[in-house]
């Protein structure tokens, strides 16, 4: 293998040539989304399907939902250096990793999604700081930084680099700073979740997104959070998982598994608790409140029947909470795959009703449902994002040693 | 010293720190964002002097006094001119694009010589020679779309020293008006003094919408001072506004007046007409309340609520038009104007009122005469051979587009052997011309309008150029002038300003106060002497109906008319109820389709005339019952990519027919098969 | 949040009932604006109209069915939905007179003020304004042309606001008290039947606030509480009943 | 030791202080382009020498717009004919005037299209607080246009304005003098 002496001590990689080509078929997709961001960026948004109506479409959708997935990052930061739970240094690297994937994608996504992207420093030279948009670019920018920093060190592990004594010692240093940064990333991240909720839930022009709220006002800025941190455990485990199957290797035991189960299960109790409370507030107070009722602000023809509310909070919401917090059925594999990722896909069917029914439902009673459909532009620069996060974690995984448990669990 | 790696890092380090000392990063960020703002391709603003310059709107027969602003000499947008009578400060959306089409893309750009299909740029002097030498050998014949400028007189003055009578004006309520007025005996303009009147009832005339004088309508309903009716088959702009919308079958508007007639008549209301005991006897035996309300779909009770409510009026006005503007026949005007005689308002303040006529070109016959000229007529005889045209003109008009029974027209253009097109835009006629000969643009000419159809007043305005043409344009009728010249012909001028002074003074107004945009406007009305009245016009409504569903055109303003074509900045006005891409939508009620058996977006041909349109299906209770909506002003096969291949064009399916005692065409009243596509 | 007084309130009244749906507002206000021509304009959502033309309907089936036509400019809300929003100050409403603006090159185009708009006031540049040849010397010197990408509206033709202002000190009168018809839109000017009204909301001399006062005015949305300066008028109750949500059980404001 | 360090100083002054001339000395050299007016504008003649008064060009149109710099009809109501025997003139009346063109004058103090400012509402404020000082000018002064941007470098930044704005207690909003 050429690059043996890269490659983590004591682990086995596929062949550097089947890695190759596993790389080419990705590479191949991330250019494809390249030629979609150079027509986007050429040729105006006029190339993607969003319009007057919906503003907004797969790729906040996308950004929404990856950031509340990079979530992981975050929280298992939070848990290992600042909460202190030792088993989490199994995971984190990983978490970190998926994080700093999620958090670059919505960027770029985001540059690509304004009209006008040589101005998009403006959020910082000319902030409005009553916006919460303006909060999402602050920690959006921020946050990603602080990920980087959290990245490096792990870079900075590789057998090949960390020879040299300078490097190591930088490493070190990093190190010994980490929780540090996962304090700041924890504060940034949580702040700009909320805020990613709280951009919808201010909306009082939009009766579908506004929320009022308890203690926090917006709502959404809370339930954004929570659920944001309900569901990152969840993901970072389940792409554990994936790259188990891909590589056939064991990565993490399934104690350490188990662990994220339960820390996603029993965030996503409390969240969905209180979701289905804010869920009725809104149905029998804030609706009916400005003229609305639950039935008018869901349309089965338009593709925005109840049958995704009942799916967010029953099926991904409810279903899954129970599997991973019941300890029986977190302790069978099926159970808690099956639960994280239905954790995930609730999330993200919040994520974009959140964004995409919020335009559609139509408040002036003289205007009607709109619908969308994202094209192919859209859809290949999204997958574009995971193209370049299998790259990036693939090269990650190759070269380095993100599972501490690795050597042991694959002794036999 | 060797510069070794590590050095080499630490001076790029040092340059980075330096480079974020210095203006390169933030200066250029900057910068990249300020050039944001100036792309290439987005205009610059040129600024300069703003002046206003009076001007009047030649784009429809509404004749509306527009107030052209200018920035230095480039005039920027037209606005209604506060001073005109017409007009009073609004302006239709078509009128106010008119600075905009001055670089509409369809602009015919110089004299054209079709060459075997393939139109090829000539000098004006050899177009002058190609014109006169055809017409010193053959005859001549011509159609103009100019209603009320003297440009239509002067072609019509040369036509006649040329020997022809074949000058046409394409069809209109203003022409089927005039005739009827004439066979009846009646002198004069028929207008209708809506600021005065306290009761206005509009029988098909789409009045707000685009019928005759529009913004004058408009600005008289606005101070209204009593109630407005309008009776059409569709709830159009005017069924919006007014006070009371009565539904009725496309055309059978005189068949309502008639019904209308019968109840003034049951009340003993009558008029100094010879033959009115004929009359009235016809009128209460065969459109009896019930007849009527089969004919029309107006319920006897709404008939006679109509005729009290006229009578109760102190100053009541009748207006009879047709739904779209053209097709109407004598019948529907002679109903009409029985109607307005029968409440005795013809002459009165605020009722029908006839208007004096002015002509200066003398070899140019009355517009009472023109009005016997039948368009339809003429071209059904070139088609059999019955007349024979060697050179055709055709000034302001689009017929290829805008004549039903277009496969008619079609073939009597092919066979008069030279087509001169006048036109400012390449349009559909002008595409089957021999030589296309650009009118200016009537910001770019001297025009005038007098006493627009409609109008309650004489009125008169004259405008002059605001900019010099923008492309190789020349008078259409200063051309003409050329072109008599050098046949020896005398029209009596040498240009066509002077025959729009000569026209002042025929009016008694000064030439510079006109073009200043002070409008000429008298009161003045003509007498009548004994008018008379044939039951046989009026037996024409007591034809039945074929067989099918009844076809209303609906003509809007911001789509355009049978000249212009939708303008590029109209563009955004059309509905996503009546154009979605290509498709245009044609409108009938639930009723209609579930008879139909069509749904929402279902494809349909409407079957007419021996031709089809293709449209699809918006159901919407706008439409009455057993009537099948469809917008004019699509279906354009010329142009400009503004609406070029956009829906289809209705006209094609209209059917014609021949009306008894006038001989007039009548196309109002058209009825289609509808099948799904 | 925030609502700011103002000494003067620019305001339109719209008279539903003399409104035909002829569209010249819409078009007055595309050449005054400086919008570029579309070709395909009837895809309302792909379409720059900051003044559009709604239709409305009572529901009825013929013959009772009756149709109104409403025209919707930029709301110039009191509480604006869409300029809090805005990330980088590029929407705000903080001049005398109360008109929201829109500065184009501050905007960055990231659409959240028209996810924030109920009304779909708010406009993004979905293309490149298009200008065929020559069409460019037609331009109005008062509006600045956009690029693509950013988001645009009905500013009340603001610049002629200015303009008005400049011709009053140059008569040495008080730009800030200018006289009703000194200064109106586009729109309000070509309108033929005389349906839009506009003047100051806070001068009682001003006949829109006379017509705002009319028991038969009304608002768009107003429980949503964006507090609009643009006021309808009809005397038909189902108009004002369209005007906002209602619950089937609940009363249209003013009955 | 000692010696390792001084060799890593060294380099990072070089990068640094080459950066620094690059970037304060030959960046603003190629950012701008210099153009020189297309006449050699003379304002000492027409202000010294013929005694003009500033406002007999700069004038308020009657709705209250400033008109800036003279269209070339203006200009022609004296120099219809060449006059003198300056060569500016003669080319001014050749080009301009015979053919009835304007003169692309370049303006140093141009606002772009977004802006409204409104000379009348500055009246009270010198003219040469903005403007250079060009009345007394025999050669109108060089003209750099920032290649990135395409605008003048005098055109004054938004926070000059906003900066006056706010001393002179003026309203900073938006639309004061944005269109």
């Amino acid at each position: 293998m050429i690059d043996k002496e890269w490659l983590p001590e004591g682990v086995q990689r596929c062949s550097f040539g089947k890695f190759m080509i596993w790389l080419a078929i990705w590479g191949a997709i991330l250019l494809w989304g390249v030629y979609g961001m150079y027509l986007v960026l050429s040729k105006g948004l006029v190339t993607t399907n969003l319009n007057n109506y919906f503003g907004f479409g797969l790729w906040i959708t996308f950004d929404l939902a990856v950031i509340a997935l990079g979530a992981g990052a975050f929280f298992s930061g939070f848990l290992k250096y600042i909460v202190g739970i030792k088993e989490l240094e199994n995971i984190i690297n990983l978490a970190v990793i998926v994080g700093f994937i999620c958090y670059v994608g919505a960027m770029l996504v985001l540059v690509l999604d304004i009209g006008q992207p040589l101005r998009a420093w403006f959020g910082y030279w000319h902030p409005n700081v009553h916006s919460m948009l303006t909060e999402v670019i602050f920690c959006i920018t921020c946050y990603c930084t602080v990920l980087l920093i959290e990245y490096i060190p792990i870079i900075l592990e590789n057998r090949k680099l960390s020879q040299n004594l300078f490097i190591r010692k930088l490493a070190h240093n990093f190190h010994i700073f980490m929780p540090l940064f996962a304090g700041v990333g924890t504060f940034l991240s949580c702040f700009h979740q909320g805020s990613l909720g709280g951009m919808y839930g201010v909306l009082f022009g939009r009766p579908f997104a506004y929320r009022e709220g308890f203690f926090i006002w917006p709502w959404t800025f809370f339930l954004f959070v929570v659920s944001a941190i309900a569901s990152g455990p969840a993901f970072t485990m389940l792409i554990a998982t994936l790259m188990e199957k891909i590589s056939g290797r064991k990565l993490v035991s399934y104690d350490v598994k188990m662990l994220m189960g339960k820390i996603a299960g029993s965030l996503l109790c409390f969240y969905i608790f209180f979701k289905i409370l804010d869920t009725w507030y809104w149905a029998t107070v804030t609706l009916p409140k400005m003229g609305l009722t639950f039935d008018q602000v869901f349309n089965n023809n338009a593709g925005f029947g109840k049958w995704l509310l009942w799916t967010e909070i029953g099926l991904c919401g409810v279903i899954p909470a129970i599997l991973l917090i019941v300890p029986k059925f977190r302790r069978i594999p099926v159970l808690l795959y099956t639960a994280a990722i239905l954790d995930c896909i609730g999330i993200v069917i919040n994520r974009y009703v959140f964004t995409v029914q919020t335009c559609a439902a139509p408040v002036l009673p003289f205007d009607k449902w709109h619908s969308y459909t994202p094209n192919w532009v859209e859809w290949i620069t999204s997958i574009e994002i995971i193209a370049f996060g299998v790259i990036v974690l693939s090269l990650s995984y190759r070269y380095l040693p993100l599972f501490p448990q690795e050597r042991q669990l694959n002794k036999s | 010293m060797g510069l070794d790696r590590r050095g080499f890092i630490t001076f790029l380090v040092g340059g980075a720190v330096g480079t974020l000392c210095t203006p390169i990063p933030w200066k250029t960020l900057d910068d990249v964002s300020i050039w944001s703002q100036n792309w290439p391709w987005i205009p610059k603003l040129q600024y300069g002097k703003r002046s206003q310059v009076a001007s009047v709107c030649k784009l429809c027969p509404a004749g509306c006094g527009l107030s052209i602003h200018k920035v230095g000499k480039r005039p920027v947008v037209a606005q209604g001119n506060s001073t005109h009578p017409l007009s009073e400060g609004g302006v239709c959306p078509l009128g106010s694009c008119s600075v905009r089409l001055l670089y509409r893309p369809a602009r015919v750009k110089g004299p054209l010589k079709n060459n075997n299909g393939k139109f090829e740029p000539i000098s004006w002097d050899e177009a002058r020679r190609i014109l006169s030498e055809k017409l010193s050998s053959g005859k001549a014949a011509c159609i103009s779309g100019d209603e009320n400028g003297s440009a239509s007189e002067v072609l019509a003055g040369f036509l006649s020293l040329l020997g022809s009578e074949d000058f046409y004006f394409m069809p209109s309520d203003a022409q089927v008006s005039a005739y009827t007025w004439s066979q009846m005996g009646g002198k004069g303009q028929i207008g209708f003094d809506l600021e005065n009147s306290d009761y206005v009832l509009s029988l098909g005339a789409d009045i707000l919408s685009s019928w005759g004088t529009v913004v004058r309508n408009q600005k008289a309903f606005a101070t209204r001072k009593g109630k407005y009716i309008y009776a059409g088959p569709v709830q159009t702009g005017t069924a919006a506004a007014v006070d009371e919308w009565v539904p009725v079958y496309p055309g059978q508007e005189g068949v309502l007046a008639l019904g209308i007639a019968y109840y003034l008549l049951k009340m003993g209301k009558g008029a100094t007409i010879d033959g009115f005991s004929e009359v009235k006897n016809f009128v209460l035996s065969k459109y009896t309340p019930a007849v009527v309300e089969a004919k029309t779909g107006v319920k006897i009770n709404k008939i006679k609520q109509l005729a009290q409510e006229l009578v109760a009026a102190g100053s009541p006005c009748v207006i009879i038009g047709s739904d779209f503007g053209q097709g109407s026949g004598s019948f529907d005007w002679t109903s009409g104007i029985l109607l307005n005689l029968l409440l005795g308002n013809v002459n009165k303040r605020g009722g029908m009122v006839l208007l004096p006529e002015v002509k200066v070109v003398e070899s140019a016959p009355s517009r009472a005469s023109l009005s016997k000229n039948v368009l339809g007529e003429f071209l059904k005889n070139v088609v059999s051979g019955n007349k024979k045209i060697d050179v055709l003109m055709v000034y302001d008009a689009n017929p290829i587009y805008a004549l039903p029974q277009a496969l008619q027209v079609q073939e009597a253009f092919s066979k008069i052997p030279f087509k001169v097109g006048f036109s400012t835009f390449l349009d559909e006629t002008a595409v089957m011309c021999d030589l296309i000969l650009p009118a200016p643009h009537f910001l770019e000419r001297y025009d005038d309008a007098y006493t627009p159809f409609g109008s309650g007043k004489v009125i008169y305005s004259v405008a002059a150029p605001v900019i010099k043409p923008v492309v190789n344009a020349k008078s259409t009728p200063d051309f003409i002038l050329e072109v008599a010249k050098s046949l020896k012909k005398d029209l009596g001028y040498k240009s066509f300003e002077d025959v729009l002074k000569a026209k002042a003074s025929a009016v008694g107004a000064d030439f510079e106060d006109l073009l200043s945009g002070r409008t000429k406007v008298s009161n003045k009305w003509v007498g009548q002497n004994q008018l008379r009245l044939s039951v046989e016009i009026l037996a024409n409504g007591l034809v039945p109906d074929t067989e099918g569903t009844f076809l209303a055109p609906v003509a809007r303003n911001y789509l355009g008319n049978t000249t212009q074509a939708l303008t590029p900045t109209e563009v955004v006005v059309v509905r996503d109820s009546e154009l979605k891409g290509r498709d245009l939508y044609v409108q009938v009620n639930r009723t209609t389709a579930k008879k139909l058996g069509l749904k929402q977006g279902d494809k349909v041909k409407l079957q007419g005339a021996g031709r089809e349109f293709v449209g699809r299906v918006n159901i919407t209770e706008t439409v009455m019952d057993d009537t099948i909506a469809v917008p004019l002003g699509f279906g354009h096969e010329a142009w400009d990519e503004y609406v070029r291949g956009k829906g289809d064009n209705v006209f094609k399916v209209l059917s014609v027919v021949t009306e008894k005692g006038s001989g007039f065409q009548v196309w109002n009243k058209s009825q289609v098969k509808v099948v799904r596509a | 949040m925030e609502h700011k007084e103002f000494k003067v309130k620019w305001g339109m009244v719209i008279d539903i009932d003399k409104c035909t749906g002829c569209g010249a507002c819409m078009v007055a206000c595309q050449a005054e604006n400086n919008i570029a021509p579309m070709q395909d304009g009837s895809d309302k959502t792909m379409t720059l109209t900051w003044m559009l033309v709604y239709e409305l309907s009572n529901g009825k089936p013929f013959p009772d069915h009756e149709i109104a036509y409403l025209p919707r400019p930029c709301m110039q809300c009191g509480k604006p939905s869409c300029s809090t929003v805005c990330p980088v100050v590029a929407t705000t409403k903080d001049e005398e007179g109360g008109i929201v603006s829109q500065i184009y090159p501050r905007c960055i185009g990231c659409r959240y003020c028209m996810a924030a708009c109920p009304y779909h006031a708010r406009y993004f540049n979905w293309y490149d304004p298009k200008w065929p040849k020559g069409l460019d010397k037609t331009l109005n010197i008062s509006a600045s042309p956009r690029p693509r990408g950013v988001v645009e509206k009905c500013t009340f033709c603001h610049h002629r606001f200015m303009e008005a202002k400049e011709k009053a000190r140059y008569e040495g009168k008080d730009p800030l008290k200018l006289p009703e018809d000194a200064y109106i839109p586009a729109c309000a000017e070509i309108c033929p039947t005389g349906a839009i009204v506009f003047g100051d909301l806070n001068n009682p001399e001003h006949k829109v606030a006379k017509l705002a006062k009319s028991k038969y005015a009304f608002r768009l949305l107003e429980r949503l509480g964006t507090d609009p300066q643009v006021y309808y008028y009809s005397k038909r109750e189902w108009v004002r009943r369209l005007a906002d949500n209602y619950l089937s059980t609940e009363k249209t404001k003013g009955e | 030791m000692a010696k390792g360090k001084s060799c890593l100083v060294l380099p990072f002054l070089f990068g640094l202080v080459g950066a620094l001339i690059v970037g304060w000395w030959l960046f603003p050299e190629l950012l701008y382009s210099k153009k020189t007016q297309p006449i050699r504008f003379s304002h000492k003649v027409h202000v010294e020498d013929q005694g003009m008064s500033c406002d007999e060009c700069h004038s308020y149109r009657e709705d209250g717009s400033f008109a800036g710099i003279p269209t070339t009809e203006q200009c022609a109501e004296c120099h219809s004919e060449v006059q003198g025997d300056d060569p500016a003139e003669k080319k001014f009346v050749e080009e301009y005037v015979e053919k009835g063109k304007e003169v692309p004058w370049l303006i140093y103090q141009k606002q772009p299209d977004n802006v409204f400012f409104s000379h009348i509402a500055h009246k009270g404020i010198k003219c040469t607080t903005c403007h250079p000082d060009v009345g007394h000018m025999d050669t109108p002064p060089v003209y750099y246009e920032d290649r990135i941007s395409g605008y003048s470098k005098q055109t004054m930044k938004m926070w000059q304005c906003e900066r006056c704005h706010a001393r002179r207690g003026a309203s900073n909003a938006c639309y004061v003098c944005h269109k």
